[in-house]
This record gives structure tokens, C-alpha cells and sequence, in this order.
């Protein structure tokens, strides 16, 4: 049953180091805030798992604390490269990252085998690629009525996944709208969920068929106004794509990253301190 | 003379005039959507945009710079997960036309997306999958936009991300494939279409002010020519006044004047 | 693409005989007035899938419109007994029915694969039940990763759905919400669909991330207000209990059952008059 | 003296105490529903409610006629499609509680709602499985709620539909099962319960005024008693008054007093 909580609570309380952790959020409702905190906590040895791993990934592999990436698209999107990981990927740098590659289709249905409690997936996938070859993960199962051969890959089932939405009320009911992404199946493949909301509401005052997840689904709650940016949450702010784009360059340079990294993040008490050092610096730029 | 308009502008021209009118369309991010949005614009306007993160029938004023932009939501008919996305609309068999962009492609139009070099071993780690590898057997037919370079079209991929015709002829059908696969390859130099036996991609025309000259040198194998090779229309008034206008739009929104794909 | 039709055009250009149709609707918005329209026109041989059969397959089968039917649970909900289902299946009246039965997992799951065209489904389903040894369409499949062994099913591909929904707007766009059962599902999973509509509307106005079946997955769709009674359409109309109260006595006699046959479908052109019918035995019950 | 209370009421009172403060629970329509609502309403406030059709966290206030009332989906905390809450919600193992009622019921507590006579030409056709296969094995325990006769409490099923502790002893283990199974049938004149060994149903409480005899006349095997066998609480009061209040609001909501199953 979800338990109101701060994110350092949250996160010391349900995300230890060697966790098969899932932050997830399709371009929208990205929980960076949960990312930094995992940074801030020093978590090591994570097995992360995320379709699209973005900044937050990039983030969290070059600060050290990832052994393994499960993902489907590692790019920045709409400017190009992921500086931090293909580090880690061609150059060992932090630590050396094992990944585990996949396409959206078959990581979207690994979730939802997942969320159904099931050892793995059937699919229409990879047919031609040369992924079959290089991923011992896919593998193909017949159809017992008509014999056609299909690929069949192992769902995911997270120790805790971690997302962000709109809101939740008082007891800890989440709804979340707009680009919904894997979330709900995140959630619901996990053992443990962890959730950070834009607001917290006496009534969620959902439309029909909206997309909740009850509070006896989620461990812990964390008001986290704007704890999605530089992604967005619908209804409430933009995309930052000025960051996306500034952190290519950011993310470039190990020094200029471990920089940011110390300045934004480590040295930074929390979300809202982060969110201050980001303002500052825009403030800067501006004057330039 | 100048010509008017630049090689990007009679690429993504090109390419939207391929995209026909109430087609189902799973668009990819970057080149693509802006094809795909520019013939929304012009004669297609019944063209049904579907990007992975959910948004169907998107209808976007300006061009999102992400695949799950929140104008992609606002304007679209119906929103879902992306799982169902994959599975009842791809997977389905819902999507007429698969529109992707490649880092590097074949001849006969295997997409590499994935790495430069050995898989476990790379020297460059492109961004992988996505959507591809699914979309490009699972969509009735692929539309693929790029531009053309030795670095993009390459004579041996180190990697097949999404296939194409595989190795040719028959192939892709061989491997059981569902799709049509490629029906046309669009980039800033010219258009080209799988030969309707060996499936090599063959030059079928060239912009206008661009050589055959030109096009060997920016491919990496010895490219084919059609013996019906003709030039292509140049972009009308009305097509490039739309992608102007659309690129303009974008630009006040974001802050931008290209998108990268 | 969807066409704007009368409901006597939808099902005489979409339905045939012989075809493999799936009427769904779970409680909540059934096709009654389709499935009458099926009965005027004298379809027959009809391979019939539903979740629940209710009261509308319980009148397709008296009619005689059914050779075969599969289905998860033939009761009356809340009364008892399907009578003219059970003379089928226990006396071949009006004429034999050939019944695949699977659970309500089993179908909700078969239409799912449908929709997401795969040839069978993956289940945890019927361990330890009979089912597996009555049913040929119930066999095993191993986890290729794990060697568990679960339940593999055959995916249902309907030759035509049809669904009642809440609202379409001018292009055929389909608004449906409240319980929303496995109609997305076997609409996707058919290859036409038919949708009967209480209202049709100028713009949907449908709340974010709401069940929308886009006009072209749709081939026709049908203005028929009212077009679910007996059961109910969510912000339009409640359940008719006393009807299907009264079923349980219509039903029960071959004589009685023909005679609302003929007065109720056969006998009148269209749901309208169907309507007028049902609303004139209701004057005369209340004046018994 | 007779009871200020009907042999349905203690049944009904009985099985509600059985469903504990915050379990999430399955319910099936009819007596469970009902009891499962009543527990509601009376000590289990925060029991979370989830019916086939989709609602999860439903709160009517008068007992659904149908598997799909309405007034399910307008008091549920969500209401999601039904191949969800078979794959997600049950499937997925978030399920505390499976609240089945049953046409037949054997020693093992192995349910039949299938067919009575021969399978494939049966005596009487019963209405079939609907989800109850699968909340016998997925849900973490199950209750079970019947009327005691020689009709549904029989020596030998025809069919299983739901799996009880199958031949008994570990059977339901050995068959893979998740599921703890039933952990308690409540009728109508007492309570039974698993023997922690043969996991035969043994009557563990006696309701107020039905007599040993009784249950032995109204079950279609020799039935054991628990040695500790004592006497059902009586309905408190509170217990009745929800009870009766719930039900004479369904009365004036529907127009009909008793909900058959």
C-alpha cells in the first residue's frame, strides 16, 4: 500500500545496489528527479532497464551506477548520440556496461509479459535482423495449433520500477494522462513501484477508463513538482528541449560532465536545489 | 541558375509526395515525420500518422522533436500505450506504409542502425532498434529517407537491424517475412526502387542539378542505374511554400530550424 | 474506412452466412439491435463467439442463425439459465450446436492474440480442471528460457465484430467508455467490424488516452439509439433487469419463445419497431 | 425460540467476516458479491473489490444485478478492460482473494459449473466457466460460498471446472498450482474448512440451530466433523442490520429482493 513519502525516503527505503531497476517514461514523464536521487544515494551495480534509455540513463551510467542496460533505442532524441553510454559501451568508462538489446516491440511485450506474470513473450520480431544472432535472449517457439514459428523473448520483471505522473490522491492513487508510454506495465511487472507526482489532490477526478494505478500497486508516493523536466508532463510544463540539446554538449567531455554531474546532482541536496543550479545557469547564459 | 530550393528540401518533397493520401503511416522520428507531416499538408490530408509512443491520426501544427512530443498527443484521435501500439497496431497488421530514416543502408536496403564494427565490440554504438526491425517487416510497405553518402550507403552493413531484401531475389520472402519491405529509398540526390528481381535498389530518377556522377560517388558499391532513369519533378511553389512554412512554425516553437534524425 | 449506414445495409453488406461473428459487449453496451438485424435477414450457418452468450445469443441460437458457439459462461446473469442455449446443446433445437467452451482468461486472451496477430495465446489457464481433457483447442507450450510449462490457446479472428458504442463522430470515429470488455479487442482482432452507435456527433470531445476505435478500422457504423437494450449504455440508458427477468419465461418454452420471435424481430422492419413492440407489452403488463 | 435471523443471513454474515480489512478480492457475482460488499460495509472498508467486467475498487451501494453494472464502474477506483483484469490484475498475481460461489461441489472443494451428465452430451448445461478457473488458481486464497444440499455438495463431479485440492493431500501442489486454494466453503448451516493433511472439507463450525444431522442429510458424501467443531457466532446485530439495509436498497434500486447467483 503506498506510503506518502519524501524521494530520498523512497529511494533508501525500495531501491538497494544490484536492483533490476526500471525508470521508464516514453519522451514524457521521465522521473529525473528519481534518477539524481539514485545518483545522490551512490546506488552501484544497478541492472537498468528502460525502452529508451535518454538523459536519464545517460546520466545515471556515466555517474558509475549501472552494471547492465536492458534498452531498445539509446540515442538523444532529436540531437543525436548518448554520449555517456556509448562511453561505457566502446570505452569501459566509468565502469564497463553489459547490455542487453532489444527492439521496442520486444521490450514493450517483455513488460506485458511481465505485468501478466509470464516467463516470457511470443512475438512477430527481428525477422532478417541480425539480432537473432548476436542476443542469446531471442529465440523462436511454435505455434502448437498451426506450426508457425515465432520469436519468443524473456519478460522483464523489475525489483522496483520507478515513474513519474500527474497526480495522486491522499491515499496514493496515481493517474497519469497523455503519451502513457510502458508505465502501467512497468508498474505492474515489478515488485516494487515507486511513483513521483506533479501534485498531490484530495480527489483524482479521473474520466472514465483513465489510466490509474491504485495505491495498493505502488510502495511509495513522492511529491516531486516537476520532477519530469527536462522531459514534460502534459497539463503541467514543456519539454526543456534546450537541455536536450545543451547536453550533448555536456555529455561530450568526461571533465565537463563530471562537472555538471558534481555541481547539479552530488552537490545538490535534493530535486529542488537541482532545480535551482539549472536556473542559475540559464540565467548566466543568458547574459552571455 | 540556382535552383530554388536545396537537396534537403526536394528530399523531404520527394518523399512526402510518396506518402499517399488516407494511407496508415507508422512515422519514425526526424526526416520521416517531416515527409509524412508535409503530405499531410499537401495531398494528404486523410494520411493517418501513427508514432510509436502512442499517439494515433497525429496531426501536429508544428514538428515534434521528439517521437512522443505532447503536440503528438493533443492533436491525435486516440493516444495508447506504447505495448499496444506495437502489438494490436504494427504487429496487427494495421500499417500501410512504415516510414524510417537509417544511418547506413545496402543495396538492397537492409537497414544498420545498431553498430559500426563488431556487435560486442564496436567502434561506434549507434542508438539500436527502436521501432525498426518491426516496423520494417510488419508494415505493408517501407518508405526509407536518407542521405546519401559513403557513410550511408554502404557496400557490406556490420549489422542488419531491419531487413530489407536480405541478400536479394527472393530472400526476404524466404525468411517469412510479412511485409512488402522496401518500395522506394528517397534521399537529397536521388530516388531509388528495388529492381523487381534481384531487388537491388536501382536509381529510378535524379533531382534536378544532381549527376550520376554524384550519386557513385556518394554510394558505397557500384551503383545501378534504370534504363528508364528520368529526373524528378523539382518541388512545386505550393510543396515548398508548405515545408517552409511548416519549418518556420517548428522553429518558433522549439527554438530550432532543423531537426536531426 | 468507416461508411455512415443503416443497420439493415450494415449487416447485409458485412455479415454473411457461414461467417465466423463475434458479437461482444460484456454486460454493458451488447448489440442487441444488431443482433436482431442478423435474425431479420435470416443468416445462418453463423460460427458465433462471445464471452457470455446472454440474452443475444440466446435469440440467435432459438432463431436458428448458429451452427457452432464459443464461449466462456452461457448464463442468464442475475436469473439463471439461457434456455434456448441449453436446447441447443441438450436437444439439438432448432438446430444442433457445436460448442467450444474456454474460460473467460482463455477468450479474453484469444482475442488479444487475435487483435495482436499471433496464431494462439499464452496462458496460466485451467490447471487441474477438466477442461483440458474435453477441450482438443487446450494444449501445452514450454517457456523456451525458463522450461515452465503453460497453457497455449488458439487466437480468435472473427470474419466481422460488432460492438455497440456511446458516440461516432461524422467521420466514424468510435467513443465508447464505462466496462469496456473485450469489444477493442475483437474489433481489432476481426476483419470487418460493425459498430451500432447511440449517438452521432460532430466531434467526440473524448477525454485524454479514452477507448477510441479510429473510422478505418471500422467498415460501418450504424445510428441506433437505444440500440443495446436490454443491457445498457453508460450516461444513456440503465439495464433492463425486468427484461431479462422476463426472458427466463419467454425462453423456457420453444411456443412462447417463437411467438416473441415473430412479434418482436420477425415481424417488425427494424429496431424501432422493435422498440414499439416491447413498449406496448409493457403497457399491457402494467395494466394486468 | 427461532432465530431473529434467515439461514441466507448467517450464511452471508459468515462468509463476510471471512473477507479480511484490505485484501484485494475477486469477486464473483451473486452470494459472493453480495457478502463480499456486505464485509465492506461492515469491518473490511478498505477490501478492494474487482469484478471481471473491469471495475477494480468498486463501492456500489446496492449489489450489482450483472457482472457489468454500471454502478460498479461509476463507484471504482478504475475500470479497465477485461482482458486486463484477466492478464494484468489476475494473472499477474495481485489478487489476495477469489470469492467463487459454485453450481457443485465435491469433497475436495473442486468445483463443477460445466455440465452435469456426459461432457459431450450432457444431462444439463450448466452455464460454463466464466473466470473461475483461473481465480481458483491465481487468486492467493480462495472463499467459496454455497447453499448445502445433496444437489451441490456431491460424491463425484462430472466435471471440474475449478480446481479445488483436486484427489486431495498435495494434488493441487503437485499439479503446479500457485493458488493456496480454498481455505474455507461457507453455506448455509455451517463452515468447513481444508484438512491440514487430506485437505478434505471438514465442518469446523455449525451454524445456530442446524444440527449434524442436517448437514449429513444435505451432503452427497459421508461428511467429517472437526473434532474442535463448535457454533457459529450469530449475526450481531450491526451484521444484520447492513445486511437487510443493503439488501432493501438493492430491492428499491432494482425492484427485486434476492439476487440468485
Amino acid at each position: 500500500m503506498a506510503q506518502w513519502a519524501s524521494l530520498s525516503e523512497a529511494v533508501a527505503a525500495h531501491i538497494h545496489d544490484g536492483d533490476l531497476v526500471a525508470l521508464e517514461g516514453f519522451t514524457h514523464l521521465i522521473p529525473f528527479a528519481a534518477g539524481h536521487e539514485i545518483i545522490r544515494q551512490g546506488r552501484c551495480n544497478l541492472s537498468l532497464v528502460r525502452m529508451t534509455p535518454d538523459l536519464i540513463y545517460d546520466q545515471l551510467i556515466g555517474a558509475g551506477c549501472a552494471a547492465r542496460l536492458t534498452f531498445s533505442w539509446g540515442g538523444n532524441p532529436g540531437v543525436g548520440s548518448l554520449h555517456r553510454f556509448r562511453d561505457a559501451v566502446e570505452r569501459d568508462w566509468p565502469v564497463p556496461l553489459a547490455i542487453e538489446e532489444r527492439s521496442h516491440s520486444d521490450l514493450a511485450n517483455a513488460y506485458v509479459a511481465g505485468a501478466a506474470n509470464l516467463p516470457f513473450a511470443v512475438l512477430r520480431a527481428y525477422a532478417g535482423s541480425s539480432y537473432e544472432q548476436a542476443s542469446p535472449h531471442i529465440r523462436s517457439i511454435h505455434c502448437p495449433f498451426t506450426g508457425e514459428r515465432l520469436a519468443a523473448t524473456p519478460s522483464v520483471r523489475p525489483d522496483v520500477a520507478v515513474i513519474h505522473a500527474q497526480k495522486a490522491d491522499r491515499q496514493g492513487n496515481v493517474l497519469l494522462w497523455g503519451i502513457l508510454g510502458v508505465q502501467k506495465e512497468a508498474v505492474l511487472a515489478a515488485r516494487h513501484a515507486v511513483v513521483t507526482v506533479e501534485e498531490r489532490v484530495e480527489s483524482l477526478d479521473a474520466p472514465p477508463n483513465a489510466c490509474i494505478l491504485p495505491a495498493w500497486v505502488v510502495d511509495a508516493v513522492c511529491l516531486v513538482p516537476g520532477g519530469a523536466a527536462p522531459s514534460y508532463a502534459h497539463g503541467y510544463y514543456d519539454r526543456d528541449n534546450a537541455f536536450y540539446r545543451r547536453w550533448d554538449a555536456i555529455s561530450r567531455d568526461r571533465e565537463r560532465f563530471c562537472a555538471w554531474l558534481k555541481q547539479s546532482v552530488l552537490d545538490t541536496a535534493n530535486f529542488t536545489e537541482y532545480q535551482r543550479v539549472q536556473e542559475e545557469w540559464c540565467r548566466k547564459e543568458a547574459l552571455r | 541558375m540556382t535552383p530554388g530550393y536545396t537537396s534537403d528540401e526536394i528530399m523531404t518533397v520527394s518523399a512526402a509526395r510518396m506518402l499517399r493520401n488516407g494511407a496508415i503511416c507508422f512515422v519514425g522520428i526526424g526526416l520521416p515525420s517531416t515527409a509524412a507531416n508535409l503530405a499531410r499538408l499537401l495531398h494528404a490530408p486523410d494520411a493517418v500518422l501513427i508514432y510509436e509512443s502512442g499517439p494515433i491520426g497525429a496531426k501536429p501544427s508544428v514538428l515534434p522533436l521528439s517521437i512522443g512530443d505532447g503536440n503528438l498527443a493533443e492533436t491525435a484521435d486516440t493516444v495508447v500505450s506504447t505495448p499496444e501500439i506495437f502489438r494490436y497496431w504494427l504487429q496487427g497488421g494495421r500499417v500501410d506504409v512504415g516510414f524510417l530514416g537509417a544511418a547506413q543502408l545496402d543495396r538492397y536496403a537492409n537497414i544498420n542502425t545498431t553498430v559500426i564494427g563488431d556487435y560486442h565490440r564496436p567502434k561506434v554504438r549507434l542508438p539500436g532498434a527502436g521501432g525498426a526491425p518491426e516496423i520494417s517487416t510488419a508494415a505493408k510497405e517501407v518508405l526509407i529517407i536518407v542521405k546519401q553518402s559513403r557513410r550511408s550507403f554502404v557496400k557490406q552493413l556490420d549489422f542488419i537491424t531491419s531487413a530489407g531484401f536480405l541478400t536479394g531475389g527472393d530472400a526476404r520472402e524466404r525468411a517469412g517475412i510479412q511485409g512488402r519491405g522496401p518500395v522506394a529509398v528517397i534521399t537529397d540526390l536521388c530516388i531509388l526502387r528495388p529492381d523487381p528481381e534481384s531487388r537491388e535498389l536501382t536509381v529510378t530518377t535524379i533531382h534536378p542539378g544532381a549527376s550520376r556522377e554524384q550519386i557513385r560517388l556518394n554510394t558505397g558499391w557500384d551503383i545501378r542505374f534504370s534504363p528508364d532513369c528520368i529526373e524528378t519533378a523539382p518541388p512545386a511553389a505550393q510543396e515548398l511554400e508548405a515545408l517552409r512554412a511548416l519549418q518556420a512554425r517548428t522553429a518558433a516553437a522549439h527554438g530550432v530550424v532543423e531537426i536531426s534524425s
